[in-house]
């Protein structure tokens, strides 16, 4: 409903007005896509007086981003798949059958190195499949990932036949815990990070720059409409689905490099609710076609940052809960208030 | 050496007996310095998460790590990082590989003490359900105790071992309106700990099946209750565990590490007695507070 | 001389920034019907949910009813006030009855328990008397548009309010039922009402208007009386400027002297949905422009869907210049070069998020892609730029979301992305539904262009003015079947009366 | 698209073609409220067979129907909530709030009595702070009811100090217990049934047949049409949130009555999952105004029976998970096909 406005003084004054306009809508896409991102250094900053200190040191910061990767390849998947207006609730048990597939691969003495493009692709299977449901049988997305969440739980232990699969032997470990040397001796990031950044930044250029991306947004900002203009909206649909399963076996991928085990049972629980969260912190529409991965980023850190934190001022495992509840309503509430203040203006 | 601040990260502190646990080692780190700073946190059986709050510990500086390993050898890594940050990590209720020292049930030895009972109480022969939980290593362990024991008397027959109660009342109750459905005669179960076993007590007495044995392990207060009830006749025993001892063991063997005094053993098995309604009146339960 | 019924006086509002209204003055006595003109986004809309409480003004104005003044918190306050509103976005609520729809907000209750069969009752007589065919209990969700705004005339009527505004009501209605709905309206002034009407078509205001109010970027920019009512003066007023022929039609397929004799670009043959559309066939050449008319209901709608394949036909079969095509999707169709504009330009046609550059490439950008998919920015803007120099697209930017644009803006922009594909055939549903007078007249001008350049045109409208100055050729369809085609003859123009028979069935009655 | 189509014929004879018009809706709404039934019934019999014929009797149907209970309440508190387009994810946790909240009162040796009312008080409570958040300041509920999710699970863990708090002396023992004989030796029903059949058919009755049942499902429908109409759209979201939390305590009062404790953070886990399924199979649409409450009866029997059947199957517990996943995504689809039939003939 906020209809054209603009257009009506643009006849009168056409060139100043509309430079102003465009200046105007693009402060507001600026701030929209900042999003969350005072809410994170608040967070930041309270938390480093708050632990005397503790908080902005290398060591901690690389356990933050650290911790911060694999909700953050999660989240990018359930961006692209929120976008659309839909869900994946089956993420985190993605993420442990494709651990355990990983880790059941590595231990053969041949295949050993096929683990991870193994695990990636267990992965997107299980995330076409969800897409196939959702986009050719038109079942709705929450009762189909619900049933898979459920349903690879299931697969996942009996991939490891209930059992803890360990390999500390497993190749490239050392994207799990290793880290990415920059300057030596002062700048380093863990290998993780770096796995994180690499997908934030490709769901960036796909979802703006690629002709697939813009049909991701129009699927989301009116269905009928993009069928009616020519997309295939199930091709679409499928894709969303399929990179969020890809990206749920990455992130087992990125699990069973780090713990060098997996448990079917024990692995990636309510993984999900981290994922969306992030998603929706970062500003991204449950009904589709508005957001953008920059925010996305920003949620899963604000996550991280909130676990981080609260441990490091010490603060109680139930206080904890309360606390991060409340910090998710009340940053919500502040980023409400913050995008009226400035649609005001 | 002094211990400052101390982390400890258990299974689910929803659970009484590692809040015990955690008690446990808050009296006996205050006992070493009143001032020491404690974090205690869950890790809601997620490995990652576990290994996650190590990384949090070690960033957050603290002398000695108490962990509830979600699994025997995958944390071994992290330990090994926390080592290396020179912490002692000193593992409680279930072995874990690489820890500086273990302080554990013996959770074999509670299996089958808790189905030799069993055994003895149906003379060598019935059928008997193992209600199992979730499969973590001290379920497992105390399943496998139990087998062990079953197995040697080829009159006993396990009807089904395949079932997850969940470690709950609510997972035991409908878990064993399942069996009880299920199987006309059932003369005994063992439910891998205590809230299961009142939750099967519960259906048993809904569906008024009576001469069921119902043993368990944990020793855990509402077991305390259900022995000394007349009204639950069929909860017959539980292998006890005592957290709060076993915490103070824990920390007491972790302080030690840090000032450079090894132990005996980097395993210490704590043996479980049966408590079974005639012994109830002298056990003393987790919370009651025992200093010495 | 009698007291005003209502009196606005400096009323204003902004939204953030824009200021939508300034300081309008607007006075309304009973029994008369006052046409509130104006171009898209004048502020019509806006006047008049202040008026019914939906919007707060901002401070400094004053609204007095009946000479007293009032302060509306809400909706609810401006019913109680004895205002009732058609409000221009459809606002039902698809999945309850008729007869809830009609008494939300309102509902007949004992105790708090809902009294149906006394809703039901007490709408038949309202719903018979608009010559509504569908019963109280009728899910709105299965009511075609023109049902649902009825349906929202009638709740309008039901309130019994001494003030009635209707915000373009017949947008969705066709002649027959406009005529029926102008009927109630001349009878509800008899009985004393004071009715606000908002309209974009001319000869609506021509036959009902008693005054005439216009507005202009949120400015009064004049009122007239019945006498000075005249098309170029309200034009005049509206857009600052005369605008010369209205309609335009400078193409005649007939100078064209090869264009009708080959294979028709388009033809459709006996198509139907098995449904609502029966065997149905038309052509349309190369630059032609063929009228499709009917009432609503008729299916013309649903035979332009069959046509580009986003409904599935249980029979017959489209031709594209003389060669059988497959079209099941409307992808497929804008492959095969039929490109359509849909009736429904908010829910079906653009994505009001996004920016006009996005929509208006949308189309094509798989077609621009560079390296299998990477969009090439640089063509798409130019593209965007050209459209907006080429069909005079009035916005900021090419970056603004399409939802900030003016309706007739909106309308261009959504022809662009149709032009983008540069098809062959273009079916346009209800081009100018929504669209005031200038943008209309430009849109008329692109069509004539258009079908100048050899496209073939087909014009799907409920506004026979419309139908009769810019095409060559109509065909009506009635009940889901053509009824029948009628030329343009070289002297005489498109008989309005014999259209309207053919729509009707009259003709039949005659015969 | 199931457009109209008689209207194009009604137009010949209006009379006669509106009665048609409205029998055929009543079908066509029949058809949709029986929705689920059908495979309730065909998994009812399938597991009669596969377990030897230990299904149908009245001892297992009474603990079908009990363990169905609790579900069954929260499920309507959520249809409630799901029909304004809305979702309430923190029932489970107000559950395991009020279930504490009922059992420490119930120890106080004069207020025992009051321990019911006191939990249902309780989640009365939070259901209406979830409410405020949504209706209040336009948050969006998915992330308000998943911050109180985690928030209200500290509240809950806090009032036990992380203990199990266990009353077998409780009062009102026989709700969770206990049966209402009907006829004496041959049919008497579980009380826990019987107050979900009650809340059930309150639910009906206020959905239906008062007014604000119609606002109820116009704010679902069309939330800004409601609000034209004058409808106090605040005012139903915090009556729908509201419900659901009682619900929510009522669910909790049950459980403790029937297990006699209740320990803050293992009670409830994931129930959210659940009653949202139940809702979902039973055909309340995700994006509100359409759904009904008897479908919700029928989605909360499935899943009860679900469980129910594979354990007297005597399926293991990883397969359970498998099968439960499978049918839930089985269910839909059954249903989508079964619509699609109905829609065109
Ligand atoms: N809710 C809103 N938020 C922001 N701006 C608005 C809102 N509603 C209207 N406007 C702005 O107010 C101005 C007047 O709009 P309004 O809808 O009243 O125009 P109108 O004369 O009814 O146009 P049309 O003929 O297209 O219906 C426009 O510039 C529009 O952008
Ligand atoms: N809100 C809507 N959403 C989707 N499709 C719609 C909607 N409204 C109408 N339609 C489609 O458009 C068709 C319009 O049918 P209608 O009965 O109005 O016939 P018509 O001849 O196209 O009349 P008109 O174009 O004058 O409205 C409907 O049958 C339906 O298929
Ligand atoms: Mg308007
Ligand atoms: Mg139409």
């Amino acid at each position: 409903m906020p209809d054209d406005g603009a257009s009506a003084k643009a006849a009168a004054a056409p060139g100043l007005v509309a430079a102003q306009e465009t200046r105007r809508q693009r402060t507001r896409l600026l701030i929209r896509s900042a999003g969350m991102l005072p809410v994170l250094v608040l967070l930041c900053i309270g938390f480093h007086l708050l632990s005397d200190g503790r908080f902005f040191t290398a060591q901690n910061l690389g356990i933050v981003v650290q911790q911060a990767a694999v909700n953050t390849v999660l989240a990018a998947g359930m961006t692209f798949v929120i976008l659309t207006g839909g869900i994946d609730l089956s993420v985190g048990s993605i993420l442990a059958a494709s651990a355990m597939a990983g880790l059941i691969i590595s231990k053969f003495p041949d295949l050993g190195a096929l683990w991870l493009p193994a695990a990636v692709l267990t992965g997107a299977v299980f995330g076409i499949l969800n897409g196939g449901f959702v986009a050719l049988l038109r079942l709705p997305p929450f009762i189909v990932t619900l049933g898979s969440l459920t349903a690879v739980r299931g697969v996942a232990r009996l991939l490891g036949a209930d059992t803890t699969v360990f390999n500390s032997e497993i190749p490239y470990a050392f994207i799990g815990n290793g880290s990415l040397t920059l300057i030596p001796g002062v700048l380093s990031i863990p290998w993780l990070w770096v796995i994180a950044l690499l997908v934030i930044v490709v769901s960036w250029l796909v979802l703006r720059r690629t002709v697939l991306g813009v049909h991701i947004y129009a699927v989301g900002g009116n269905e009928s409409a993009a069928r009616l203009a020519g997309i295939k909206v199930w091709a679409v649909l499928l894709f969303v689905y399929g990179v969020s399963g890809l990206l749920a076996g990455l992130g087992g991928a990125m699990q069973a490099a780090r713990l060098y085990a997996a448990n079917g049972l024990q692995l990636g629980q309510s993984y999900e609710l981290d994922a969306i969260t992030a998603v929706i912190l970062g500003g991204t529409s449950f009904v589709g076609g508005i957001g953008s991965i920059w925010g996305t980023l920003v949620g899963a850190l604000i996550i991280a940052v909130l676990s981080n934190g609260l441990i490091l001022t010490g603060v109680s495992d139930v206080w904890q809960y309360v606390i991060k509840g409340l910090v998710i309503i009340g940053a919500v509430t502040l980023d409400r208030y913050r995008l009226q203040g400035s649609a005001r203006t | 050496k002094e211990l400052k601040s101390i982390g400890i990260s258990l299974g689910s502190l929803g659970n009484p007996f590692f809040v015990a646990l955690s008690k446990g080692a808050e009296f006996e780190a205050k006992k070493s310095n009143p001032n020491v700073k404690i974090t205690t946190v869950g890790f809601e059986y997620d490995l990652g998460k576990q290994v996650t709050q190590i990384d949090n510990f070690i960033a957050a500086g603290v002398d000695l790590i108490l962990l509830n390993p979600g699994d025997p050898k995958a944390v071994g890594p992290a330990i090994k990082k926390a080592q290396a940050a020179g912490i002692i990590v000193v593992a409680v209720d279930t072995a874990a590989e690489g820890a500086d020292a273990t302080v554990t049930t013996n959770n074999v030895q509670a299996g089958e003490i808790s189905c030799q009972y069993i055994v003895d109480k149906l003379g060598g022969k019935g059928d008997v359900i193992i209600e199992n939980g979730p499969q973590v290593s001290a379920v497992i362990d105390r399943v496998v105790g139990c087998k062990n024991v079953l197995g040697k008397s080829p009159g006993i027959k396990v009807l089904s071992s395949d079932q997850d109660g969940k470690g709950s009342r609510e997972g035991g109750l409908t878990v064993a309106q399942g069996y009880l459905t299920r199987f006309a005669k059932i003369d005994a179960i063992f439910a891998i700990n205590d809230p299961q076993a009142i939750g099967t007590d519960l259906a048993a007495r809904q569906q008024n099946r009576s001469g069921i044995v119902i043993t368990a392990v944990d020793g855990a207060p509402d077991i305390e209750a259900a022995l000394k009830d007349p009204g639950s006749p069929q909860i017959q025993a539980s292998s006890s565990q005592d957290p709060f001892f076993m915490a103070r063991r824990a920390v007491q063997i972790g302080v030690g590490l840090l000032n450079g005094q090894k132990p005996a053993s980097t395993v210490e098995l704590l043996p479980s007695k049966l408590v079974t309604r005639d012994n109830i009146a002298e056990y003393k339960g987790w919370t009651s507070n025992r200093s010495q | 001389m009698i007291d005003p019924i209502l009196e606005m006086r400096r009323v204003s509002k902004s939204f953030f920034s824009i200021k939508a209204l300034r300081g309008v003055d607007l006075t309304v006595y009973p029994g008369e019907i006052h046409a509130l003109m104006g171009e898209n986004g004048a502020g019509k809309s806006t006047l008049m949910k202040i008026l019914s409480g939906a919007y707060r003004p901002d401070q400094g104005g004053e609204i007095r009813i009946e000479g007293k003044p009032v302060h509306f918190n809400g909706p609810h306050a401006g019913r109680a006030a004895g205002i009732s509103i058609i409000y221009q976005e459809l606002s039902l609520a698809p999945n309850l009855s008729v007869a809830q729809n009609i008494y939300l907000g309102r509902e007949v209750s004992r105790f708090g328990m809902l009294a149906r069969e006394a809703m039901e009752a007490g709408v038949g007589p309202i719903l018979e008397r608009l010559g509504a065919d569908f019963a109280p209990s009728t899910l709105v969700a299965d009511l075609s548009m023109g049902q649902r705004q009825l349906v929202e005339i009638a709740r309008a009527l039901h309130a019994r309010s001494k003030i009635l505004i209707m915000d373009e009501p017949t947008t969705a209605l066709s002649a027959g039922e406009s005529e029926r709905l102008f009927g109630l309206i001349r009878w509800l002034r008899a009985e004393g009402l004071a009715i606000i009407y908002i309209s974009h078509r001319m000869d609506e205001v021509y036959a009902l208007g008693d005054r005439v109010t216009v507005l202009r970027d949120g400015t009064l920019v004049g009122s007239l009386d019945k006498p000075e009512i005249r098309a170029d003066t309200i034009v005049r007023l509206m857009v600052g400027r005369d605008v010369s022929s209205f309609y335009k039609k400078e193409h005649d397929p007939r100078n064209d002297a090869n264009a009708l004799r080959g294979a028709p670009s388009l033809a459709a043959v006996d198509i139907a949905d098995g449904r609502r559309v029966k065997g149905c066939s038309l052509t349309v050449h190369a630059g032609e422009v063929v009228g499709l008319a009917g009432l609503v209901g008729a299916g013309r709608t649903e035979l332009a869907h069959l046509i580009i394949g986003a409904a599935a036909m249980t029979a017959g079969h489209v031709e594209i210049e003389g060669r059988t095509v497959d079209i099941s999707t409307p992808g497929e169709a804008l492959d095969a070069g039929i490109a359509y504009l849909t009736e429904d330009r908010k829910a079906l046609g653009l994505f009001l998020d996004m920016s006009c550059l996005d929509n208006i490439n949308l189309a094509v950008l798989g077609r621009d892609a560079r390296l299998g998919g990477i969009v090439d920015r640089d063509k798409a803007r130019d593209r965007a730029r050209k459209a907006f120099a080429a069909l005079g697209i009035r916005a900021a930017d090419i970056r603004v979301a399409a939802g900030s644009l003016s309706g007739g803006n909106q309308q261009k922009v959504l022809l662009s992305r149709l032009l983008a594909t540069t098809p062959k055939v273009l079916i346009l549903d209800e081009p100018t539904r929504g669209v005031d007078v200038g943008a209309k007249s430009e849109i008329y001008s692109i069509i004539d262009n258009l079908a100048k350049a050899g496209t073939a045109v087909l014009v799907i409208s409920s506004d026979l003015p419309e139908i009769i100055g810019i095409c060559d050729r109509v065909i009506v369809m009635r009940a889901g079947s053509i009824a029948g085609e009628i030329k343009r003859t070289a002297p005489a123009p498109l008989d309005q009366e014999q259209i309207m028979a053919l729509a009707t069935g009259m003709e039949q009655l005659d015969a």
